[in-house]
């Protein structure tokens, strides 16, 4: 079989795929589907200092090939997810990514300090980008300045790969990415959730009880593929591509487009074994076109 | 979320199954039946996510719907709401479907000292029957309270029939007591039952109100829109009297009628027919 | 049947159903199809100072539940527009919204200033935020002072209403929108696309000349519906709706968000008929309500 | 665009109609007809726009398909190449579709005073047969050339028989000439003749080429991707030899190939089948 390891700065992963933030649990759900360590990693729900209950229902919605959803980042909180899910995962040898976010660059250092202490984090992404909270989230994403500022602190406070999610929703997304690339970042990870909201014409309500929820889905794809494409056209930092996944094809598009990784989010609802499938997909292309997994970065003419 | 998760767990998977049948039940309701080599060890109360493996992109999200039946011949009572629901009831024999199951929590086990009283609202029928043919099986014979609109809202009334004393309400007085079907059952409500329910929310909260003041156990099968349906995507909330939430689709659907807020229940818009909607 | 007319600051239109610039043509091409004069209007093609020729093919491609396209603003020019495209719109009746485009203040004024000689152009709709052409377009549409600038220039050479076209791809879509409102706009109507790419993972070539396009279509609907809210609670002129609006159902979810109108753009491709049938649809509706079109405006809960 | 819309354009309808047989013609190719009940008054060389009623939003555009035959069962002939013609070939009897034609330019008259020679490549071969049944109803019998990379792509090669004399050539030798069509033109053309071609683009070019050494005057039927089919997306030009575009969907599909730029028509990854790109 042709090579499928890629690399994200010092990280070396198995293949180039990752599941999605807060569309694979703590990765920990799986055990009746498939053998997670076998994908290149996962991102865990995203974590917060406190463990927070998030947004009443409903908080999603079914679109036309995507969805809205408002959870509010309910998740543990980083203790909780150091003391019970992380175990489980080093157990199993699952490659984890620890996505964090918080509403002051203090708790999103607070919470770097909390998993550098802990075996078995391989890196962190930050999500500067999360539609469906008031404080914190996109603001940070939105703005050069201020996700530069993020990535500093949390470069400063931990020897683990720091990744930065990027916001499709900044005005100048080529910038944000390159500010994140100067304040260090390791690898920047395309895109989040882009806002979006849903009416029932017959109550006259919205569908969401948080008004509006981040679009994802295979309907999204096209706009993520091209931000990619900007941003790994930019900075010289490995690029992760998300955003509508559910194919080795879908997949292969963003590598080509210059993503080093992918990660597969709303794929895994209708198909818990989404993200395997796509890294068997990746392997049996590259096996047809006798190529290894990383010249399909940034491969396309 | 210290919340434990129920341990038929170890079954769940995902199959493609081709459509064995399809029998419709007046112009909303069909029964779809698959053909599986392999028996789903479904109990009752569980659900299953379906989806077309034909659909493509759209609709994107599978449905979770009850089963109506398990073992190889697992089948789902489906009523015709909006897209995925109506692609259901147009697939022909041989077309594969996704099915993602048994999903959730069952319906907890009946207490042999107590006569169980099944309440039932239209679709929500399903869970119940299957529930009720578990009954029989161990010789327990349940008296269940059926309502809808109309006469025409009572799909498989006769399978209940067949499995134990059946009442039935709809509100309309097409048939049996013209009135709500939780009309029927403050006068059942005693030390010697207990009550399963499923059907609209509203139904579920007045039984769930009347149980609570009778001290009858009772347990309800939730409705909330689901995007994935085994844990991962916190999508379907159910707020919890403690100001918790629950998720129904790993701890429910069957849950304890006491433990949840049945005031912050009905936000929503969702349980409104989109085929209604969609006319204008 | 309930009043279906609506006001976009002085101009009352029939019906709140426009067609979308870009997917209808010149308006004339509908003869076989219906009475175009039935709608509230029409948006036409992009016009240019001069005619253009457009970008080289492949233009368009699908994607899921969308589209991208790169049309690259070919038009026939103001001119030919107003000697061979105007006299007809004007003999059948047609209310017609002429969409500008240039690259530079000027030209946007030279154009307005020709349009301003004939009779039959109901407003003015200016394209800042064509995201398919080097020069001009989304520029001005994601800087607030661009935009107000083009903006005030035209509302200064012209008599006719003077409606502005959101990007999706400003940062602060709010700070543009109130930047026209305080620049003299009449209305403002969103969203134009969102730039998208798609490849081909077998060629591994991107699928359109121009590398990315405009997404459209019932994917891009939710996006399109956020950014309507958002804008329409943010100023006091009307905004007009537009983006995967296919049928009467998602024509009311953005009145009921707030649109004082809609505009029906990658639907007419499948259906000829697809904005007389929203009108109908809208008509049906306020019947079943017992309400008046306008009554829908910002009428959500 | 001072092009001028050919005139059968006034009878552009909208209409859905129900599927009556589809019939498979190997593993590749079916043709599926419609049930209308007025004719469809389409002519040889023209489209229609086809989409299945029920799909809902995604595939969203419709595809273009050349008409086989035209009346009160007009019929398409398909091959499967991505999601759109998948579909297609899944379809039972009944299943509503809608078909937006007569559109486009159809083939240019014939001159009675030259032979009309068809070059058909794999289901080019369509608007072929259209011209080739109307050509026969005028008593003029063509010579019609047919390739495909093997027999199996050469659908319907009996109908191009059955109206007139047929050579084939496929690039594995398993039918007719081993090698490409295109061969087997060179010796035919001369002064009596014209040619009218529709298959890959490559193949037309070389048609084309072939043609102009000869001063014979060939029609190509032109294969774009297309949003609307009837003018208004823009989203279908064809590069013309004097650096403008023509729209596929109006000024062609069936253009005089002299016109036509061949050099710079062959961007489209498009024509690749996508079936056995999502393999991967
Ligand atoms: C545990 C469980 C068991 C169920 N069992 C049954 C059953 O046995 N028979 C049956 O007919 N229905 C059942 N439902 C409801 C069923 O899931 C919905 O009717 C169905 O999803 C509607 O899909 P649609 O595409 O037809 O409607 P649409 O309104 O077009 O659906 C749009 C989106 O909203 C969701 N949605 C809409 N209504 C509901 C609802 N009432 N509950 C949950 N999600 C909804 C859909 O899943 C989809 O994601 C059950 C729901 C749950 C949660
Ligand atoms: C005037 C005209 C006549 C045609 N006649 C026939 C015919 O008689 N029989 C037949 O089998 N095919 C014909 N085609 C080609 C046919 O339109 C495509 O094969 C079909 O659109 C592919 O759709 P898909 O969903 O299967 O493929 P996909 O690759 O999934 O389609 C994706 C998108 O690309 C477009 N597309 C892909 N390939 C082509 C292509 N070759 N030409 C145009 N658009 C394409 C599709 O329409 C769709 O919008 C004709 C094309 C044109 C322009
Ligand atoms: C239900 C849901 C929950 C999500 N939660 C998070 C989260 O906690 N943190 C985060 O960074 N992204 C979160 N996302 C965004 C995804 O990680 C991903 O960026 C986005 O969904 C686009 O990818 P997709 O189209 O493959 O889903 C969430 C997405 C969904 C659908
Ligand atoms: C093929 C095509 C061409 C377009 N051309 C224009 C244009 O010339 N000027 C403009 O302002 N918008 C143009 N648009 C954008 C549409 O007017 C509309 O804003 C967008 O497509 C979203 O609406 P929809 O989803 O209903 O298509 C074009 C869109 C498409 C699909
Ligand atoms: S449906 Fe996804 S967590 Fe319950
Ligand atoms: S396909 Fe739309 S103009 Fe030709």
């Amino acid at each position: 079989m042709r090579a499928q390891t890629v690399r994200i700065g010092e990280l070396m992963l198995k293949n180039p795929v990752l599941t999605a933030s807060g569309c694979f649990g703590y990765g920990l759900e799986y055990d009746d589907f498939f053998d997670v360590s076998e994908l290149g990693g996962i991102c865990t729900k995203g974590l917060s200092l406190h463990p927070r209950l998030g947004n009443p229902p409903e908080r999603i919605c079914e679109t036309p090939a995507g969805m809205l959803n408002a959870i509010g980042l309910a998740n543990v909180g980083v203790e909780a997810f150091c003391r019970e899910k992380l175990p489980m995962l080093r157990e199993r040898g699952v490659t984890v990514v620890a996505n964090i976010f918080a509403s002051s660059v203090e708790d999103f250092v607070t919470i770097a300090e909390r998993l550098e202490k802990e075996q078995g984090v391989a890196a962190i992404e930050l999500n500067v980008s999360c539609p469906n909270v008031t404080h914190g989230g996109i603001e940070f994403g939105r703005d050069p300045r201020m996700a530069a500022q993020v990535t500093r602190a949390v470069r400063a406070a931990t020897h683990l790969p720091v990744w930065v999610k990027m916001s499709p929703e900044a005005g100048d997304i080529v910038a944000v990415a390159k500010a994140c690339e100067e304040a260090g970042a390791h690898a920047l990870t395309a895109i989040n959730t882009i806002r979006g909201m849903a009416l029932d014409i017959e109550t006259r309500k919205l569908r969401l009880a948080n008004r509006t929820g981040g679009f994802s889905g295979p309907a999204l794809r096209p706009v993520a593929l091209r931000i990619v494409w900007d941003v790994a056209h930019a900075v010289a930092i490995p690029v992760i591509g998300i955003g509508g996944i559910g194919s080795a094809r879908d997949a292969i598009e963003f590598m080509l487009a210059g993503a080093s990784a992918v990660q597969v989010g709303t794929a895994n609802f209708a198909d818990p074994c989404a993200a395997q499938k796509v890294a068997l997909g990746i392997a049996a292309y590259c096996e047809r076109h006798g190529l290894n997994a990383s010249d399909l970065i940034g491969a396309a003419r | 979320m210290p919340e434990q998760v129920n341990d038929t767990i170890a079954t769940r998977r995902l199959l493609t199954l081709p459509l064995l049948r399809r029998e419709s039940i007046g112009e909303s309701y069909h029964v779809l039946t698959f053909d599986s080599k392999e028996a789903i060890l479904a109990e009752p109360g569980q659900f299953v996510m379906v989806r077309g493996a034909e659909w493509g992109d759209a609709p994107l999200l599978p449905r979770p719907m009850s089963y109506l039946t398990a073992g190889t011949t697992p089948s789902i009572l489906i009523k015709l709401l909006g897209e995925g629901t109506v692609r259901m009831a147009r697939a022909e024999p041989g077309e594969p479907f996704s099915l993602l199951g048994p999903l959730g929590r069952p319906w907890r086990a009946p207490n042999a000292a107590r006569r169980p009283i099944l309440v039932a609202g239209g679709v929500g029928v399903a869970p119940l029957i299957f529930l009720a043919r578990a009954l029989a099986a161990r010789g327990l014979s349940p008296l269940s309270l059926y309502g809808g609109r109309s006469a025409r809202d009572l799909p498989l009334d006769d399978v209940l029939s067949d499995l134990g004393e059946l009442q039935v309400a709809t509100e309309d007085g097409s048939r049996g007591h013209k009135g709500r079907v939780t009309e029927l059952l403050p006068e059942l409500l005693g030390s010697g039952v207990e009550v399963y329910t499923c059907g609209p929310d509203r139904m579920m909260a007045r039984v769930a109100e009347l149980c609570a003041a009778r001290d009858v156990p009772c347990e309800a099968s939730l409705e909330t829109p689901m995007a994935c349906g085994y844990g991962v995507c916190l999508g379907c909330p159910v707020p919890t009297s403690d100001g918790q939430y629950l998720y129904a689709c790993v701890h429910g659907p069957c849950i304890d009628s006491r433990r949840i807020d049945w005031t912050r229940s009905d936000h929503a818009p969702h349980r409104l027919p989109t085929l209604a909607r969609s006319e204008s």
